[in-house]
């Protein structure tokens, strides 16, 4: 292995490492309101409303992201929608990942026993109230996992953005790899650096787990 | 822009047979996400630490790196002792990829199915192993179905990262394509659709399947 | 966008980025290499600011296409069927196909002995395109992304040869010393690299046209040949 | 006030009230007596609209609490507003297992009265040793006995102090001394004009704790009339002979 | 033949069973009844090994249950023997509700003694009538009533055929008819030779059915004597208070 590379390229990777956090950080933020908004629109008793709900979710989900990315960073100009790359990306990362997370939250919500909802509902509890102080608590520790593992997609999936030219950190191993013909050393790096920005996202998820495991383990 | 799709009918054998490798191995990687991802949550939750620690490592390090990574070392890494055809690394990249997935989904339904379950289950007469395999593990599984669909669509997805390692899927068929014909936008919105199709397909099963078990619950 | 548009702005030009030497990013992160130079000595001519970005391949094409950047000043290969799609220059150089084979080999000296064996080319390159359209029925086709992979697939045996844009690979044989060599096989096709701009943006594209005939004429462009390829060479 | 008018409810194929009708007085205890799966705990989830029924209606207090005409958030609003005057004890408790005892009592109080969380406390603790549990208070449902369960379901529902509460065999996981203490509960709660509809299979809890009783079979009401009445002589055989053992031990 | 001497448990601080004697001889009914929280569920999940004891020991047919001498595996294999000769209904009934009715009752006969599925299906439907919901077979434990799933419960415990029966308030959900039904039942059983252990809060039912009783209360027996004697004229104080409403009843 070439240390001296791989020692001269580091501050270069961590660069693009940063975009890359940057990139689902944001994503995640915003894509976690799409989510909360689709559930909520899906409980809607005006059906064309749930329809357009499920209607989103099925295109987004039905279709590749990095088609979304080109169609929403070519075609968006079109419309005056102009994005420069990372926002473009985080755009369309959020509404993106917000479809796959709304269908983990309904998941979630839906493995609550029924008889939770109902004894709370006869107290009195609206069925906004019903979700916030019984539902979701329960539907937490489920809740937790899937979108945890929904946030490490988006982090991996994060490469796809060079697409519309934003150097992230594959992208830029990949540059860095097509000047020296060091593919170990630089992968290697970079792998590193996943391993480090996945393995934080992790530590998140099991501590928010723990959290919302308590009451069990009491 | 102006659209032309007559090059993409000239092509749209070429992108068929790309979306039927896709779907050949997006149904292999499923089969070997879930039944695997439903032993590891197993293993890792009831049958002792030793046997499970380097089960989770060896998840974790699926969970942690970048898939593109794994296939390349799969296909070039282990070059040097043995080559795997390009396909079956596919296969199994993405297979131990969204197997760690699944076991994570796994793992937390698996703890919403109540001790009284085990409990009931036990004094009957089952063994554990047996109570698991009868009792916990399809109960965990009706609970898991949405978010194993969502796994699995973003799965199916993900078989374009095969490109990388030339195998002629739908995504590998369209770069290819565009390359020559210079019209991205046109078999962009191709692919979409034929997805999309796919996805229909996924979300109607989905669909079905939560029907289907709705009352089991 | 044309010309007059871009004179009160910035000309925004796009290459991959991992194209050494026409264009690569050094080690201390700048993008650099022939392709680069070859745009700002355009743009002095043109008398307009320039901002070189790479992207990767798969997002040029769209890029260029979806009209987010002026030019692609990025070796693209001028054939007749892209033509129908975006607008060529003049050319600036001719790329030509070259085959190479694991040093040990000595079974390959036409392109009649490629039957049967699994030949590797770079996704999206003329190389390949030329690959499938001769190989269909002869011979198996491998596609690699990016000549890096495709070195490591010929030295571990993944392919029997391989086809690819011979200056790079002459260059990646400086760099580090593979054991792999080149093999005469006869006539293969050479295409000619030019710069590529949107359709019906004439303005640009002679303007485009009027430069390169000038860096030809007052030596720059051999100035910048000499830095990247070597001194002396002619790669017309 | 609880009028049951006519109350038609079907699960598909298999139709399990065919038309009840059933009037509860301020301030009484009505019993629901009946075999198992004649359709008593459908009876009750209807009064409390956690199932919607085909027919007939409910009303509380002269207000229609079933209300077919009103669209979602006008019924929400209107159907919160009532259960919030009705308390249930359900067959299966339904406590949250992610909230101790105390807080299972007070969530109610504190969210949809606004009590304050002493008070709220306070009150909690009170009812909680009402029904001899104030030493769990901080234990978490799936660390108590059945019948410790019961009590914090009963002392979850009286804490929103409800003018109606429907019980679903509410003593069915008591002895007889907490039997008796509930029975006395009960009366104490009757004299402050609460309501009370309680579904059970103790004879012996029906007859001494309500005021009027009804027995039920297979979606229709049999009979109804006072408990000593019901307990003693039933008029309809059917009734006789449902209730044989209690009628033999009583003669 | 269950015998259980001198059997501990504790929660953390809480002491649950402090030392609890009874052997129930062979085809011999024996309720165990006592107020809420006085550790007789526990009793009954430590005689099948669902909670670890931390004293005494427990026999059944002279055999050990629990083992603490023996590690994992062995157990395992250990203790699944023993309950596949141990039924137990629960007092949360605990139905598998991923399975129709007929599937919870038949699993166990199914997978464990490799009945085939026409004959388990035909020896489970046998019982299923026995408890009288044979036209329920088809039907999923959510869609049923309170009574009907503890019947299910029931059905489930005996498809295994088992030597020794323990039964957590087994009659709770059930009605007065349902009640005489299962008592009968249990005396048929009893002639068959099983043994039983019933929790129950119904005095009378365990006056009836049971051949000896024990009354606990606070983790310890406070008296065991044949029930004639129990609900008529116990010797200490506590049963006394405890039983007074049936006690006064029946004189
Ligand atoms: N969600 C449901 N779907 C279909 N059938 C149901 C459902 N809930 C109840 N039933 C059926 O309706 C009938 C009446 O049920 P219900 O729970 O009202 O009986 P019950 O009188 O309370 O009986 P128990 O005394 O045993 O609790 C039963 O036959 C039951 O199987
Ligand atoms: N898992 C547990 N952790 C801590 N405490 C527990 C646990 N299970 C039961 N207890 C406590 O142990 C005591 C005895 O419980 P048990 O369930 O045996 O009572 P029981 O006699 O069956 O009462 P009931 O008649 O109300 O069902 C209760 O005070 C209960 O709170
Ligand atoms: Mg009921
Ligand atoms: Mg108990």
């Amino acid at each position: 292995m070439d240390f001296n590379l791989m020692v001269e390229v580091t501050p270069l990777l961590i660069e693009a490492a940063w975009v890359t956090i940057d990139v689902s950080a944001r994503s995640m933020f915003f894509g976690f309101f799409v989510a909360c908004g689709l559930v909520f629109l899906q409980s809607f008793r005006f059906a064309p409303i749930r329809w357009f709900a499920r209607g989103y979710i099925s295109v987004v989900r039905g279709t590749p992201y990095f088609v979304q990315l080109l169609l929403v960073f070519y075609g968006g100009p079109s419309i005056g929608f102009r994005l420069d790359p990372i926002m473009c990306g985080v755009f369309v990362g959020a509404f993106n990942i917000g479809a796959y997370m709304s269908e983990a939250i309904r998941g979630s919500i839906e493995s609550v026993d029924s008889g939770q909802t109902e004894a709370a509902r006869s107290v009195g509890f609206g069925k906004v109230q019903t979700m916030v102080s019984i539902v979701l608590p329960q539907a937490a520790p489920l809740m937790i996992r899937s979108v945890g593992v929904l946030a490490i997609v988006l982090v991996k999936n994060s490469s796809l953005v060079s697409i519309i030219s934003v150097v992230e950190l594959t992208y830029q191993a990949q540059r860095l790899i097509g000047s020296t013909y060091k593919p170990l050393e630089i992968f290697t790096l970079s792998a590193l650096m996943y391993i480090v920005i996945v393995y934080a996202v992790m530590g998140i998820i099991e501590l928010a787990y723990r959290r919302a495991t308590r009451y069990t383990t009491q | 822009m102006e659209f032309d799709f007559g090059p993409v009918m000239t092509y749209f054998p070429t992108l068929l047979k790309g979306l039927g490798v896709g779907s050949l191995v997006a149904v292999a990687v499923a089969f070997l996400s879930v039944v695997g991802g439903l032993v590891v949550a197993v293993i890792s939750i009831y049958i002792n630490k030793v046997v499970s620690w380097p089960l989770r490592f060896f998840i974790w390090l699926f969970m942690t790196t970048p898939l593109l990574l794994q296939l390349y070392f799969l296909y070039f890494g282990l070059g040097e002792w043995i080559l795997i055809p390009a396909i079956l690394v596919g296969i199994l990249g993405l297979g131990f990829h969204y197997m760690a997935y699944n076991a994570d989904i796994f793992i937390a339904t698996i703890k919403t199915v109540s001790d009284g379950q085990y409990e009931a289950s036990r004094s009957i007469g089952f063994g554990h192993i047996a109570t698991i395999f009868y009792i916990i593990v399809p109960q965990a599984f009706i609970r898991a179905i949405p978010q194993l669909g969502n796994n699995m669509i973003l799965m199916v997805k993900d078989t374009s990262v095969l490109s990388a390692i030339g195998v002629a899927e739908l995504v590998h068929a369209s770069q290819y394509a565009i390359s020559v014909t210079f019209r991205p936008f046109e078999f962009f919105i191709v692919i979409a659709l034929l997805y999309y199709v796919i996805n229909i397909f996924m979300e109607l099963g989905q669909a079905w399947l939560e029907r289907q078990t709705a009352y089991r619950r | 966008r044309d010309l007059d548009e871009i004179r009160n702005d910035v000309f925004q030009v796009v290459n991959s980025g991992a194209y050494p030497p026409f264009s690569y990013v050094d080690t201390q992160g700048n993008l650099v290499g022939l392709d680069v130079d070859m745009a700002e000595a355009l743009a002095a001519k043109m008398g307009v600011e320039v901002n070189v970005q790479s992207s990767p391949w798969s997002g040029i094409i769209a890029a260029m296409v979806g009209g987010r950047f002026d030019a692609c000043i990025c070796s693209m290969s001028d054939t007749e069927e892209r033509r129908k799609a975006i607008d060529f220059s003049d050319s600036y150089y001719s790329a030509g196909l070259s085959v190479w084979v694991q040093g040990g080999t000595d079974d390959i000296s036409s392109i009649d002995d490629f039957a049967g064996k699994t030949v590797g080319s770079t996704l999206g390159e003329t190389g390949n395109q030329w690959a499938v359209e001769n190989g269909e029925g002869k011979w198996r086709n491998q596609t690699f992304q990016g000549l890096p992979s495709m070195m490591t697939g010929l030295t571990t045996g993944r392919i029997d040869l391989m086809i690819a844009d011979d200056v790079p690979v002459l260059v990646a044989m400086q760099e580090n010393a593979p054991d792999i060599k080149m093999v005469d096989v006869g006539e293969l096709p050479r295409w000619p690299a030019a710069i590529s701009v949107q359709k019906n943006k004439p303005e640009l594209l002679a303007a485009l046209n009027v430069a390169l005939a000038e860096i030809k004429a007052d030596g720059t462009y051999q100035t910048i040949v000499d830095k990247w390829i070597g001194k002396g060479a002619n790669i017309e | 006030m609880v009028e049951i008018r006519n109350v038609h409810k079907r699960f598909g194929d298999l139709e399990v009230l065919k038309g009840i009708d059933l009037t509860v007085n301020r301030g009484k205890i009505v019993s629901i007596i009946g075999p198992s799966g004649s359709g008593k705990s459908t009876l009750l989830r209807s009064v409390n609209q956690l199932e919607v029924i085909d027919q007939g209606e409910i009303l509380l207090d002269g207000v229609q609490v079933n209300r077919p005409d009103m669209n979602g958030l006008a019924f929400e609003r209107h159907i919160n507003h009532i259960r919030q005057n009705m308390g249930m004890v359900f067959q299966h408790f339904n406590l949250f297992p992610h909230l101790s005892t105390i807080d299972n009592v007070t969530l109610g109080p504190r969210k949809l009265k606004g009590m304050d969380k002493k008070m709220a406390r306070e009150f909690g603790m009170e009812l909680l040793d009402r029904v001899g549990l104030a030493e769990k208070a901080e234990v978490f449902p799936n660390h108590l006995s059945g019948g410790q369960k019961q009590r914090v379901a009963i002392a979850r529902a009286l804490a929103m102090q409800p003018k109606v509460m429907l019980f679903d065999e509410a003593t069915s996981a008591l002895d007889p001394e907490l039997v008796e203490e509930v029975n006395r509960v009960m009366r104490g709660l009757a004299e402050e004009h609460m309501t009370m509809l309680i579904v059970t299979h103790e004879m012996t809890f029906a007859r001494d704790v309500s005021d009027w009783a009804m027995f039920m079979d297979g979606g229709v009401v049999v009979e109804e009339c006072a408990p000593e009445k019901l307990f003693s002589n039933p008029d309809q055989e059917r009734t006789c002979n449902f209730l044989r053992k209690h009628l033999g031990n009583n003669h």
